[in-house]
């Protein structure tokens, strides 16, 4: 097969016009005679709107239209389609494409003005007159669960959007049996995700075949497709949706936005190119982020830190809407019991709205929080019973004769969870000796001397990625021997193009830039789903893998026949199949397709479907578990509550490694998206006026540059038996124990004041308040 | 995030900006325009009139006078105060404190006297001029004016210049003592707008007392404050952390208004922290200064 | 509307003329109306820095520069990084590639002018050094770390380059 | 958020009510706002024109006093207004208190709730100022309205001692202490940089804290 590329580290197909200024991002698209739009969106939490005057907009020259909901074909009045109907949730209420009667957060859409260019356009919305009448709100989610809070929705008299129980084995048997039961309160913040391209559509109607086209910012073309077509009432096949360059998305681009369609109904209504592009303070508002959780937990185990049970109960901040079903929710609970054997789970959650953005899965989406409790509660075992907290662990951890290891727990498919495989000691060991914590405590004694407080900070994890059930792919041979791929899901920087070129080129013994991928656009022929969770390498590779050794055994096959070999006796070298080890006697791949795209009246060879070509898809009912270890150094001032993150390092298992330079690159960047949950980034509200309070990048603080420390990545490979390629994801495993981490490293840096932490985003200003809240405790 | 329609003006002299400045309704300077090029594209301001004084040659530029000063025109840009040797040789805090001027690329454009004019409470700037007991330079039309540093801030943002006058330069006496200096500032994430920042120049007697000290701090009250009492605590002492410990209790008194993330306690904890290591460090970089 | 102003200038050793309101950034100039797209508009407020391009060889945000303020400026846009078009790199992008300095891509033309024109000043600066100049730069994939190494890496090269 | 402040005004409690009770008189005294429609014996239209920094804001706002204790002790304000370029909107609950110091001098106590809506809003920096902004506003409207009184009662010895009163925001802080005379308590015209009132008071106090221990 020649140079092998899967596994290779071998550079990015994607770059080459990426570092030119060449990508195509959807703003890069140029149409002529496109119109821009801009909203108009909610300045209130919650108001009852009273008038919407457009006609100072209208006539402002440049203006072409400006849209309330009311002036929109009646058949459009009305909410935007379930992306994922749940039987639990209680508040089943998703927007409309534009405000109807009332406005449930700052930054809902409410009008659109659509003019010759988003500066006349912004003038237009400035010109709007808008009438409302304020109503109580409440920002607070453990506030709006609470008897007498203001509604959020006025159609719906509770805030419980819904409620959700992960339970499994007899928890009342566990602490009954326990040697201790622990008690902590933990708060949980996650942010916004701040993509470096805000979204953005464009959108274009060709009247004369009735078809809809809409490039879209978005990591879900399919599912925009269809949740289009499902509001539109029209069908699938009149509507394109493709997803060019996409600068980040993180998850919240996965989602369905009220401004697709508006853009797509103002296209044809207008019979021109409409565009629209987020701009930052409107990202801040209009795109959904993951905000507050509250969780009381209760940890029962045996002197030995063996874990019995845990019994848990969170309060969740849904925001105003229910847009994606209870994803987020669920992801938050059903990570339990993480990469330990724990018998007995019982975690209830409950989904508040609020009236706020609406919260959609972020990197990791509700794992970073559920990993943080479990990291937290081994922590606070082995404070307690002054244990080693490697040892806690190591006690806990499902053993790698385990593989594959029922938890106990059931998807709500009905199918058992089953952890694939991976040897969860090993990668905390690699964690321990790279970071070389046997000696961290002479470290730890010598910094002491220069008044510096340093800490260790260790939290392992595992994640249900690689989600099932299916991403299809599509593999041709072209008539000049090149090989194209198509997939019909995209890439939002993880380097798709290659991985899956990678994959490929294998079979066909080609480089990398041989291979031709296209990607993210539903006029491709096998379906795609949506790049979340992890999951597109361990579901489109797979898919590749498949269609890609289809189409090989069909040249060979084919080539067998005109040299009267056997397939056996024949290889594929540099895009050509020979006899081996008869040098000279070859076909090219282009020569082979050709043969198989007949002319009328000349048949294709008996036996061959026409095409050298294959579509497949790998479908799956499990997802695969990545996980693994990770530490850090930090070191904090106590007199000026600063931290300084000095070392960081990552042992993980990501089944079969594509691609270690893409692998390293999405660790380190998940890794960092955790430092800024941990450290930085905080989304506030004025609870009582619910505005948000940060909305430029000055405020919400992203990590920078200049406080991230050195990320090593250590690789530890135990192939899925779940996919035919052993993959499993990588893109959030940075992110997801990373936040449990650094506060682990923090409280060890204070452990001589036997500080907790349970909470984050953790402030200089907190962190003082921490310290002075112990210190007086001691002083009384 | 575009902002409104504005009528523009390029004047290519001092005088011409001038006659622009009292001729023209509501009209804002622009200058390096890395805070009016937001607050224009936010739309928080929305001027009819801009006066774009990038192509003033009258006020740009570092010149050394023969008396001592140093002149600044207040449209030389933030990298070319980083960059003059000889500047950076008198007043080598500048330097120190321009690392934490934004960002490369926003220092690139932005200028002193921008700096000064917008007067963001926590800006590194306006602190150093303080610190310096700068002269400013504002002209209009008919009048030419001096300001002291210590008499530019009138309120939060609003410096102490009319609609139709212009900040032209900066005159700074640089010490001419020896003397030790420290720049610290204490912000979540490097050139974000300080917590707290404190600036700090320091002369030691024979007898290593203080013989002669200027501190001042950005980021805490609503603007840069000079803590001359606390200097005058200083004066005449020996340096000792319990000395500086008790010259920071001064700080406990100004009024720090909270923000989003921060409160106006901490800002004056933080302030503390920063004036006792940099009292220190002032202290040590003399010492230094004296043996080198 | 206001009043349209003719500006003329270079982009990319390129001449450039056009009437342009006066509120027009030179971003959206560069994109919208000479259709340089490698330049991108993140925040539009000065602080991602993804939209950073060289005005007269000094690297500067041009989301908070209004086009008529480039007239008679000679522009560089990551366009034109590359010293001949199409087959050679600039060692700076050459190094974002070797050293995976970018993922998504979105950042990165602001990331490499930012560099490249600080290289010119500073031929051999310390990670720290790269650190503070690109903490005016926000990426979301990468964690900076490939970048920062690109960084270094490029300032080997030019300077082997010079040698 | 919540304010609270509380003065001394020099003029019985009678005269105040009077003056507080009435827009014509009361409006105007509020800095930056011109009375541009009265509505009815308790309602009015008007223009507030405040500069933050460098943003100049205009809102235009109605208000009504409504809940007017029949002793004279207790009355309630609710005052909102938009800008006029829509950079947001305010919403000020105001109920104030009487009570008779002497028979020439009157304790007005004001609790604010104060709710600012839109991107005025949504600048974190801007957090604390405003509750500065929105003391000195309630101060020197206090200020002003004392003096009206004192005209309109025509007391032929207009106060030639500086009266000192004391503000006190809702964290307990006292926001600053200043004195006055009366060529300060005119109303202010259409336009005024409140922050210039707020900064004096500010700067002045710390500089007096400098000198007195300098």
């Amino acid at each position: 097969m020649g140079v092998k590329n899967l596994g290779a580290a071998v550079h990015r197909i994607e770059d080459a016009r990426l570092i030119t200024g060449h990508g195509r991002y959807v703003d890069d698209i140029k149409i002529p005679g496109t119109l821009s739009a801009a909203f108009l969106r909610s300045p209130e939490a919650h108001a009852k709107i009273k008038s919407i005057d457009l006609s100072f907009a209208r006539q402002i020259p440049g203006v072409v239209a400006a849209y309330s909901l009311a002036d929109l074909d009646p058949s459009l009045q009305k909410r935007m389609v379930q992306a994922y109907p749940n039987p639990a949730i209680k508040t089943d209420i998703t927007p409309y494409p534009l405000a109807k009667d009332e406005v449930c957060f700052v930054g809902e859409p409410i009008a659109v003005v659509i003019a010759e260019d988003r500066y006349i356009a912004e003038d237009g919305v400035q010109a709007i007159q808008l009438d409302l009448d304020s109503l109580d709100c409440v920002i607070d989610a453990r506030e709006a669960l609470k008897p007498g809070a203001p509604q959020v929705q006025s159609s719906f008299e509770s805030n419980l959007s819904a409620s959700l129980n992960w339970k499994f084995g007899d928890v009342d048997q566990a602490f009954a049996s326990a040697d201790h039961v622990f008690k902590e309160s933990y708060f949980q913040h996650r942010g916004a995700p701040h993509f470096m391209e805000c979204r953005g559509v464009l959108a274009q109607f060709d009247s004369a075949v009735q078809r809809l086209t809409l490039w879209s910012s978005t990591q879900s073309p399919f599912l925009v497709r269809r949740y289009l077509a499902a509001f539109l009432e029209r069908e699938e096949s009149s509507i394109r949706v493709i997803a060019p360059d996409v600068g980040g998305g993180f998850g919240p681009k996965a989602v369905h936005y009220a401004e697709e369609l508006v853009v797509a109904i103002a296209t044809e209504k207008l019979k021109r190119p409409v565009k629209w592009i987020e701009d930052r303070r409107e990202n801040f508002v209009g795109t959904n982020q993951q905000r507050d959780q509250w969780w009381n937990v209760e940890v029962a185990c045996k002197a030995n830190g063996k874990i019995l049970g845990i019994r848990a109960e969170c309060i969740h901040d849904n925001g105003a809407y229910v847009p994606y079903g209870l994803l987020l929710p669920n992801t938050s609970i059903v990570p339990f019991p993480g990469p330990y054997s724990i018998g007995a789970i019982d975690v209830k959650l409950h989904s508040a709205l609020t009236n706020a953005v609406p919260t959609t899965p972020i990197r990791g989406a509700g794992r970073p929080n559920a990993i943080f409790v479990l990291e937290r509660s081994i922590d606070t075992i082995a404070r307690e019973l002054n244990l080693d907290r490697a040892e806690v662990r190591r006690t806990n951890f499902v053993r790698k004769d385990q593989f594959p290891y029922e938890t106990g727990a059931k998807l709500p498919s009905g199918v058992s969870i089953q952890y694939d495989s991976g040897d969860y000691h090993k990668t905390l060991e690699m964690a321990l000796q790279a970071s070389k914590a046997e000696e961290f405590e002479v470290r730890r004694k010598k910094a002491a001397q220069t008044g510096k407080w340093l800490g260790l900070g260790i939290a392992s994890y595992n994640e249900d990625s690689g989600l099932p059930p299916y991403e299809g792919a599509t593999v041709k041979i072209l008539p000049t021997g090149r090989v194209l791929v198509e997939v019909g899901s995209c890439a939002q920087g993880q380097g798709l193009e290659t991985i899956v070129a990678q994959i490929a080129a294998d079979y066909f013994g080609v480089q990398t830039h041989d291979v031709l991928v296209r990607t993210g656009d539903t006029d491709f022929a096998a379906l795609a789903l949506s790049t979340v969770g992890s999951r597109v390498a361990a579901t489109v590779g797979p898919s590749v893998h498949l269609a890609a050794q289809q189409v090989r055994e069909k040249a060979l096959k084919l080539a067998a026949k005109d040299f009267e070999a056997s397939v056996n006796d024949l290889e594929i070298v540099e895009g050509r199949v020979g006899i081996k080890g008869v040098p000279g006697k070859s076909v090219g791949l282009g020569d082979l397709s050709r043969r198989l795209v007949a002319n009328v009246n000349l048949p294709v060879p008996s036996g061959f479907s026409p095409g050298l070509e294959a579509t497949a898809y790998h479908t799956t009912e499990r997802p695969v578990y990545a996980n693994g270890t990770n530490a850090c150094e930090v070191e904090v001032d106590i007199e000026s509550g600063e931290v300084r993150l000095l070392n960081y390092w990552v042992a993980h298992d990501c089944g079969t490694i594509i691609n270690p330079r893409l692998v390293d690159g999405q660790i380190i960047g998940g890794v960092v998206h955790g430092i800024g949950n941990a450290l930085f980034e905080h989304m506030k509200y004025d609870r009582k006026s619910g505005q948000p309070l940060c909305n430029n990048l000055g405020e919400y603080l992203l990590p920078l540059a200049t406080e991230m420390p050195q990320i090593h990545c250590e690789h530890m490979e135990s192939p899925s038996p779940v996919n035919p390629l052993g993959i499993k994801g990588a893109g959030e495993g940075g992110t997801i124990p990373g936040i449990a981490c650094i506060i682990s490293g923090i409280e060890d840096a204070l452990r001589p004041l036997r500080i907790k932490i349970n909470e984050y985003p953790l402030s200089p200003e907190r962190l003082l308040e921490l310290i002075d809240e112990k210190r007086q405790q001691r002083a009384s | 995030m575009k902002p409104t329609a504005f009528e523009y003006h390029r004047p290519s002299s001092l005088n011409e900006a001038l006659e622009m400045l009292s001729s023209l309704d509501d009209a804002k300077l622009l200058a390096g325009g890395q805070s009016l090029g937001p607050m224009l594209n936010f739309r928080y301001v929305m001027p009819e009139n801009v006066i774009d004084i990038n192509r003033v040659p009258e006020i740009k530029g570092i010149h050394f006078e023969s008396n001592g000063a140093v002149r600044i025109g207040a449209m030389t840009r933030q990298y070319e105060i980083e960059k003059d040797e000889q500047f950076n040789q008198q007043l080598p805090i500048f330097r120190e404190a321009l690392r934490w001027v934004g960002h490369y690329a926003t220092r690139n454009r932005g200028t002193l006297g921008g700096s000064l004019t917008h007067l963001d409470p926590a800006a590194e700037l306006p602190g150093l001029c303080a610190l310096l007991d700068a002269e400013l330079v504002i002209k209009s039309q008919n009048n030419e004016r001096t300001v002291s540093i210590h008499d530019w801030a009138v309120s939060f943002m609003q410096a102490n210049i009319e609609e139709n006058e212009l900040l032209s330069e900066i005159i700074i006496h640089p010490w001419t003592v020896s003397h030790g200096f420290s720049f610290l500032e204490m912000s979540r994430r490097h050139g974000d707008f300080a917590i707290a920042g404190v600036a700090c120049l320091l002369s030691l007697d024979d007898k290593d007392c203080i013989s002669k000290t200027a501190v001042s701090l950005i980021g805490v009250a609503n603007g840069a404050v000079r803590l001359k009492n606390a200097e005058s605590l200083l004066l005449g002492e020996r340096f000792s952390m319990d000395l500086a410990e008790s010259a920071a209790q001064v700080i406990d008194g100004l009024d720090a208004p909270a923000d989003a993330h921060h409160s106006g306690d901490f800002r004056k904890r933080t302030a503390k922290t920063l004036f006792k290591r940099a009292l220190k460090q002032a202290y040590d970089n003399a010492i230094e200064g004296r043996t080198r | 509307m206001s009043t349209k102003h003719s500006i003329a200038l270079t982009i990319n050793g390129q001449r450039y003329s056009g009437d342009v309101e006066a509120r027009l950034t030179l971003a959206d100039f560069l994109r919208h109306h000479c259709d340089l797209t490698g330049t991108h508009v993140g925040c539009e407020h000065g602080v991602c820095g993804a939209c950073t391009v060289h005005v007269d060889g000094r690297a500067a945000r041009s989301c908070t520069m209004y086009a008529v303020q480039a007239d008679g400026s000679e522009i560089k846009t990551v366009e034109g990084l590359a010293s001949d078009e199409g087959n050679s790199l600039h060692p700076v992008q050459e190094a974002f590639r070797e050293f995976n300095g970018l993922q998504c891509g979105f950042c990165t033309p602001g990331m490499q002018m930012t560099i490249a024109a600080y290289l010119e000043e500073n031929p051999n600066p310390s990670e720290q050094e790269i650190r503070e100049l690109i903490s005016g730069n926000i990426c979301r994939c990468t964690g900076y770390q490939g970048i920062v190494k690109a960084g270094l890496r490029a300032a080997e090269r030019l300077r082997e380059e010079q040698s | 958020m919540n304010l609270v402040n509380e003065f001394l005004l020099n003029a019985p409690r009678d005269a105040v009510w009077k003056g507080l009770t009435n827009p014509e008189i009361a409006a105007p005294c509020m800095p930056g706002t011109q009375l541009t429609e009265r509505i009815g014996d308790f309602g009015f239209k008007a223009t507030v024109s405040l500069k933050v920094g460098p943003v100049k804001l205009q809102f235009l706002g109605e208000g009504e006093l409504m809940n007017l204790a029949s002793d004279q002790s207790y009355g309630e304000v609710v005052a909102k207004g938009s800008d006029a370029k829509g950079r947001g909107s305010f919403k000020a609950e105001m109920k104030f208190r009487l009570s008779e110091e002497s028979a020439t001098q009157t304790k007005v106590q004001v609790e604010t709730e104060l709710t600012l809506t839109g991107s005025v809003a949504q600048y974190g920096r801007g957090v604390g100022i405003v509750k500065e902004i929105a003391s000195q506003l309630t101060s020197e409207f206090t200020r002003n309205l004392e003096q009206k009184v004192i005209n309109n009662i025509a007391d032929a010895l207009s106060p030639t001692q500086p009266i000192g009163y004391a503000t006190t925001g809702s964290e307990g802080q006292a926001a600053g202490q200043a004195t006055h005379g009366r060529e300060q308590a005119e109303p202010q015209g259409p336009s005024i940089n409140v922050m210039q009132l707020v900064f004096t008071g500010i700067f002045r106090w710390i500089r007096s804290f400098f000198s007195r221990k300098a």
